[in-house]
């Protein structure tokens, strides 16, 4: 099943991920990690992500890794 | 007397001002002073940091590795600063975003969730900064809070001039946290 | 007046403005962008020229234009960029033109670091450019001192024809300090000599090529005589707690400030021990360092550099008295306890 | 670990170590798109990248192969003295648009022109972003920054600087391309011109460059979102994305 | 004397002095036109001119006017830094190739973006002149000199700048043309475009250019007369005289 | 082997060459142009690099890059391109890299002219450039000493991981005289550091950043014993009739054999003169020169400059013996009879 | 009466005003001027000179003034 | 001996080749030899210039402001030399071309009016040089005509070996003219 897993202590919070996910399935965490930012998750219980990588493509810290 | 202070954080988290309020402040006690902000690189990142010095002779390095106060606004500050307070000396830390547990014993301490505070007390996360400040100058006495207040009101730009009144709230709350604290 | 704080490098750019710089040409480079800014800031204000070069040595070609058109001009950078000027200070010398460089330096050598440093001495006070020439060269160790310097460097750029340079180190361009700023009296004298077009005169040509060795003789002639007259005039230095020093410190700029914190704790424990701080780097205070010979049993020279003031003292004392020195390098700041546990330990070995 | 194939990951060009640049600054994606391409052709063990004075000069840090830091503007001349004397190495430079259209402006016109077999990344974030927000020479007119207080005015600061078109006007010039990474189309696009641009030494044709509208949120004092749409429509109408010179041959390549 | 009115004599922008020019070099020519453009603008009083390091590098002693000299190469700078102080001044560089398109590219490209209200006379004759005949960027393909034994190789060495269509790309430009002083006529029009360049400043449009297609007998290993021709069928194939760019503004000059 | 008339140029062009300098990289500047000339045809070739740059920098910084990938790399120039090169020359040793820079020194300062000159020794020893560090120095008197001179600096530069520097003046780049070009054996040594590709090893990283002022004071400290080690090791120089001098002439490259043909005919006259003569002025040979304090009454320096050797000179001998100086300025090479005029009046003055 | 004048000492020799001629009438001397060169001369027996200027404008060290 | 030699004259005029023969020669007889060509802005307007040092003792300056003899090949040449000559020297002028008297009496001179004789006797104005070169070399004995011989032989290009006869007869030419005029 394609999935991404994101490394929160990398994510620096930019958000750039955010808006290119075509299902809508990354937002932000309420909480800190470890260097102080809200970092990106990816909130996706009916397991709607399709490995686009279309969210790892903007990512400037390569936190994102996508499985398919 | 002779104080060296830093003040780091994101910027946008207000360190350098809460610095240069400090800077005034000692300036309003005509005491010799020194403002330094971190520059170049090290702003890379995000980051924002100021070195404060106070103190009754002329002031020789305006830099140090050694400050003997600090405060923290984020988990890479108090990681960067926590092992270079001078002994004795105190660290402030603001626990909305740096976690971790002071560890050092040969220092004065001081955990304050002031991101948190301000944003649920002031509905502005941007006055954490006067929280803490408040809480240094009453763990330090490096300045009066009468100062601190005095150079705010001079200093703060006119188009800001709404914000005095919180500001000088959040600088109340701070020294009463500290006061308190030291009771404890 | 009423004292304010500010920033180094600000306080250069506002004494630079006080003293009737009518053009400033610069290049960005930290520890020293904030001079820029703050010239981008005023000088079109003022209806005065700024213009952000798009080097170094474009920067400092610029001011030798606006310094042949007889106005005041002025450029700033830090270690990489000023090494870049060298060609151009050498043809300000050359074609005897007053300007104003500002060196705020930082921890060399190659791109290093931006940190304080004072490794550029020798660039600065021996000609890292070509040729036989000297730029005059004043060290600032405070805000204050900045200001004041800056004005002063304007007008003995004036005064002798002759580039003159600040040499400060990144914490004085970065320290935000409380200062006085003056009002500037002193206006440029004529230049009769400037290119403003000939009208009503025969033509002016400014230049610094004579294609035969006897008239380049003689042209260096006339300068070395102008740098012989700029020694015997211009030598200045500050002192702190010398009565009785048998111990002298030789330190500029940040280095000297801290020397003083250390010092005054070493007098508080009773050791003899005075600061020499020159003002002028060139001239070299050497006959002020000379007559220390008589009371001086050491000099210890401070430098956050491997030593290169340290030749300047040398050639003063001569080998009379024996001179020590400490350095810092790639941009780390000493600190008043390092200096005062040194103290201690020249004073173990000489005055015991 | 999630199951199914990797499809996405850190390139093994690139290292292991977090950046030192601002959130969101897209330095990190053209990184990424360098590592990608390096490892897509295989040339890591022979590749030697030349790393800036500018945000991107601690480049060597994230690069995962032989890098040199030339001095501010100059590292088309590093890469020129390194290319001369080592052909059999892939050389390129990582510079961003204070460096190379600024102080460098010799320095790369001339490599340019004498159809130096390299390629150049140019990283084109219309200010000095290591310095702290000065003017570039791409600055936009009427854009606000640090040397520029009340807005670049072109009357008296001049003109922002078109780089890929100048550099196309150079006979050596064998590939010259403008693109950017605010989109993913955008990234995917981009990847491919830089591919294309190494391509293009691999194959002994002469000098290539990308230039690459980059964000610089921290110094344009906007959140990293706001950055990319500022740079789609304002960068992007006043830099045309597109190919400024494609020679035959590179055409031609597979 | 003869009777008769005198209609062709030096002009007093220029000294009665004798060059240190070769015999028949066109530099001689370039100078003389510049004179004349002067005198019948009636500036003379309120020019500065900026003379570069090459062969030319003594026209302060042929101008009548007052004259800086310029480091190798920043002609353009020295040029700003007086205008921009002096405004009320007419200020004008004369650099040669390598002078101007070698070691002081940035400052020509960025005086030209600028727009800086200055004139520029840019004399290529096709090599270093003063420093024996060595490759100018703007040597031919295949022309020997005395750093190109075998003829310019333009795989090694380099294409030769056309610095009139490069300078003409850049926004701040206002007048850009390309001329010779080979035949009468070409005189005749290198004198209206100088003129021209001029007027643009004075008129403060902003920077203007005539590049002055030159001979160099001496270093080319010709006569005077051969090389004359030789520049007529070479330099004028590769290097086309015209109008590179002319605003409207400049246009509409009377 | 047959001698041969060479140009100093030419010899130094061809000694790099058989040095195995693998790329040249320069331009033309009078008066060392012949130098690059003589490249332009040579190195291509035997299949080496030659480019001429767009500019000094250029060069210089082409030189860094065939440096950095581990290859013997050249650059020449003269008076002002060498200053314009003096931020490369910095990156250069903060970066460890070796590499040969020739200056043909002109007169200056500024445009100057193309006349020897010796003016540029304070820019090559001291450091012209910012941050702590030397170049190796070099100076020929002959040319034959140019090509010896330019072989021992492609070795010593590469023994040292330093930029060294050949400093001639005009005479020496444009005097024809008869030479030995010797074959040469020495090969570059292993250089596991340059940038060649990371196949089979770790990456190599080339730089001299080093953000934090503890790094960067690391660095300069392993710089700066290096440049102890090179003081230690490398000081070398000539003499010539030192024997029984009491007046020591230091004097070096072509002033050195004009000082040399004027103490020939002194000795004839029965003047008690000899001559020490500098071969390398970064590290200067300073011990020979405190040694010399023993036998020497008085010494007597000689430069076409203003009097910067003359520093080195003074303090080496630490005031013991007095130092006098005789200079020319604006590229006047001086002729014998005018040394040996000085040499009868320092004579009078101080060995009678 | 048109004509030219050309100042021999001045006169370098290098004969760009010589072909340019509509008339012919610009050569060169056999003699040395005091510099050394042959001097361009005026060679107008007819009085065919119609002060065109054309050698003068070709003259790199004006030498020729023109009258008419 | 030590003996320092101009030749001087416009491009073309062969100065720089006489000037390396005499040095080449002075290297077959051994002697410490140097020359030095004028370079720079010097050689602008078509000058060319060599100066030649021939010494038994190694040489210190090659350059020289009071030469010990020197060939003027054209009028800026003899006008720029004469006042320098040292007292007791020699001036050799190439009068077909440079008209002037010599007015220096304080030194020897000797007109030829190699030119004229180069063309008419070579159809070959370039041959002069060897002309004076000759009358130079008897002159002042720095070398023998012999040695001028065999450097010619062995440096003359080889493209050029045509030219080794007429060059050898010019320069007996030159010499029997200077043996001639010190006859006189
Ligand atoms: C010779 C020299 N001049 C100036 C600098 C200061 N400096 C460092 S980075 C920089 C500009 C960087 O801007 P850019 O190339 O656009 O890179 P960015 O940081 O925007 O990616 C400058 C001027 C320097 N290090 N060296
Ligand atoms: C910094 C510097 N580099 C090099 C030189 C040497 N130099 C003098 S003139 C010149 C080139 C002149 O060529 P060009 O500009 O084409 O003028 P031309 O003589 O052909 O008219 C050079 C390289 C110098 N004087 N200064
Ligand atoms: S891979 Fe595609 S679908 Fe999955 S989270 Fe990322 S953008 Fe969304
Ligand atoms: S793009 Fe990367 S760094 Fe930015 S929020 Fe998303 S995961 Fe984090
Ligand atoms: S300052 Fe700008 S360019 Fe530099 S790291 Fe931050 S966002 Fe990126
Ligand atoms: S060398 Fe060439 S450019 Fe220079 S004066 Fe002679 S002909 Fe003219
Ligand atoms: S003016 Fe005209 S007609 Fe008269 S000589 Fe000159 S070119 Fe001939
Ligand atoms: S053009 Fe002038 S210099 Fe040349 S030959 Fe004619 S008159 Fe003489
Ligand atoms: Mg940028
Ligand atoms: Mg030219």
């Amino acid at each position: 099943m394609p999935t991404i897993v994101i490394d929160e202590d990398r994510c620096k919070g930019c958000q750039l991920c955010t808006t290119v996910c075509p299902k809508d399935l990354v937002t932000m965490a309420e909480n800190f990690n470890a260097k102080g930012y809200h970092p990106a998750k990816l909130e996706d219980p009916e397991g709607e992500c399709t490995g686009c990588t279309m969210c790892a493509l903007m990512c400037p810290d390569v936190a994102i890794t996508v499985y398919r | 007397m002779f104080e060296q202070i830093i003040i780091s954080g994101f910027g946008g988290q207000g360190a350098l001002f809460a610095g240069q309020l400090l800077t005034y402040a000692g300036l309003e006690e005509d005491r010799e002073v020194a403002w330094l902000p971190s520059y170049g690189p090290e702003m890379r990142g995000g980051t924002a940091r100021c070195t404060v010095t106070v103190s009754d002779e002329p002031i020789g390095s305006p830099i140090t590795d050694t400050p003997s106060a600090v405060i923290a606004l984020n988990p890479p500050s108090l990681e960067m600063f926590e092992p270079r307070v001078l002994p004795g000396g105190l660290l402030i830390v603001n626990s909305s975003i740096a976690k971790e547990e002071v560890k050092r014993k040969d220092i004065r301490s001081l955990r304050i969730p002031a991101t948190d505070m301000a944003r649920d007390e002031f509905a502005n996360e941007r006055m954490a900064n006067m929280i803490l400040l408040g809480a240094l100058v009453s763990m330090t006495r490096v300045v009066t809070l009468d100062s601190v207040m005095t150079a705010l009101q001079k200093n703060l730009p006119q188009r800001r001039h709404h914000l005095l009144e919180p500001n000088r709230i959040a600088l109340q709350k701070g020294w009463d946290i500290a006061q308190q604290a030291s009771k404890d | 007046m009423a004292k304010v704080l500010m920033k180094g490098n600000e306080a250069i750019a506002e004494a630079a403005i006080r003293a009737g710089c009518d053009g400033y040409f610069g290049y960005p480079i930290t520890p020293q962008t904030e001079l820029l800014e703050y010239m981008s800031r005023r000088m079109p204000e003022l209806g005065r020229a700024f213009v952000q070069g798009e080097s170094e040595i474009a920067s400092i070609n610029m001011v030798l234009g606006a310094a042949a058109a007889g106005k005041r001009a002025m450029t700033s950078s830090s270690s990489p960029g000023v090494s870049l000027k060298q060609e151009g200070i050498s043809f300000l010398a050359g074609n005897e033109l007053p300007a104003v460089i500002v060196n705020i330096m930082r921890g060399g050598p190659g791109l290093g670091n931006v940190q304080p440093s004072q490794s550029d001495y020798f660039q600065a006070t021996k000609g890292g450019g070509h040729g036989d020439y000297f730029p005059i060269v004043l060290a600032p160790s405070t805000v204050q001192e900045a200001i004041d310097f800056t004005i002063l460097a304007f007008e003995l750029a004036d005064k002798y024809r002759n580039p003159a340079m600040i040499l400060g180190d990144g914490s004085i361009g970065q320290i935000m300090e409380p200062v006085e700023l003056p009002e500037v009296e002193s206006k440029p004298p004529d230049k009769p000599w400037a290119v403003t077009g000939c009208k009503g005169r025969e033509k002016n040509i400014i230049r610094s090529l004579y294609l035969l060795a006897g008239p380049l003789e003689a042209r260096n002639v006339i300068l070395q005589k102008k740098y012989r007259e700029i020694e015997a005039n211009e030598q200045r230095h500050a002192e702190f707690m010398l009565e009785g020093a048998e111990m002298v410190i030789v330190a500029y700029g940040t280095t000297g400030r801290v020397a003083q914190t250390a010092i005054t704790r070493a007098r508080d424990e009773g050791m003899p021990v005075g600061l020499f701080r020159p003002i002028t780097l060139y001239p070299y205070p050497k006959d002020a360092i000379s007559s220390l010979v008589e009371q001086a049993r050491v000099f210890l020279v401070l430098e956050m550099s491997a030593g290169q003031m340290l030749e300047d003292v040398e050639l003063a004392v001569k080998g009379t008295v024996p001179v020590e020195f400490q350095g810092w390098l790639g941009g780390r700041v000493p600190t008043p306890s390092e200096v005062t546990q040194t103290i201690k330990e020249i004073r173990t070995k000489y005055l015991k | 670990m999630p199951e199914g194939e990797v499809v996405f990951a850190r390139p093994a060009a690139l290292e292991d170590t977090p950046t030192h640049y601002c959130p969101g600054c897209t330095h990190g994606i053209i990184h990424r798109l360098i590592g990608e391409v390096i490892d897509e052709l295989g040339i890591r063990e022979i590749t030697v990248g030349i790393a800036p004075v500018g945000c991107a000069v601690l480049a060597y840090h994230y690069f995962n192969f032989d890098t040199v830091e030339a001095a501010h503007g100059r590292a088309p001349a590093v890469a020129t003295g390194i290319k001369r004397v080592s052909p059999e190495n892939v050389v390129f430079t990582y510079q961003g648009d204070g460096d190379l259209a600024a102080i460098g402006t010799a320095e790369i016109v001339h490599a340019a022109n004498r159809g130096e077999n390299i390629t150049v990344v140019f990283v084109n974030n219309a200010v000095f972003g290591m310095t702290g927000g000065q003017m570039a020479p791409t600055t936009l007119p009427g854009q606000v920054t640090t040397s520029t207080p009340t807005g670049r005015d072109v009357k008296v600061d001049g003109y922002p600087v078109k780089v890929a078109e100048i550099l196309a006007q150079t006979t050596g010039a064998a590939y010259i391309a403008r693109r950017t990474v605010t989109q993913p189309k955008y990234v995917r696009s981009c990847k491919k011109a830089i591919k294309t641009a190494f391509k293009t030494q691999l194959a002994g044709l002469g000098f290539a460059l990308v230039e690459v509208l980059s964000t610089c949120s921290t110094n344009w004092g906007m959140s990293p979102m706001e950055a990319l749409r500022w740079l789609d429509e304002n960068m992007i109408p006043y830099y045309p994305l597109g190919d400024y010179k494609v020679i035959d041959e590179v055409k031609a390549l597979p």
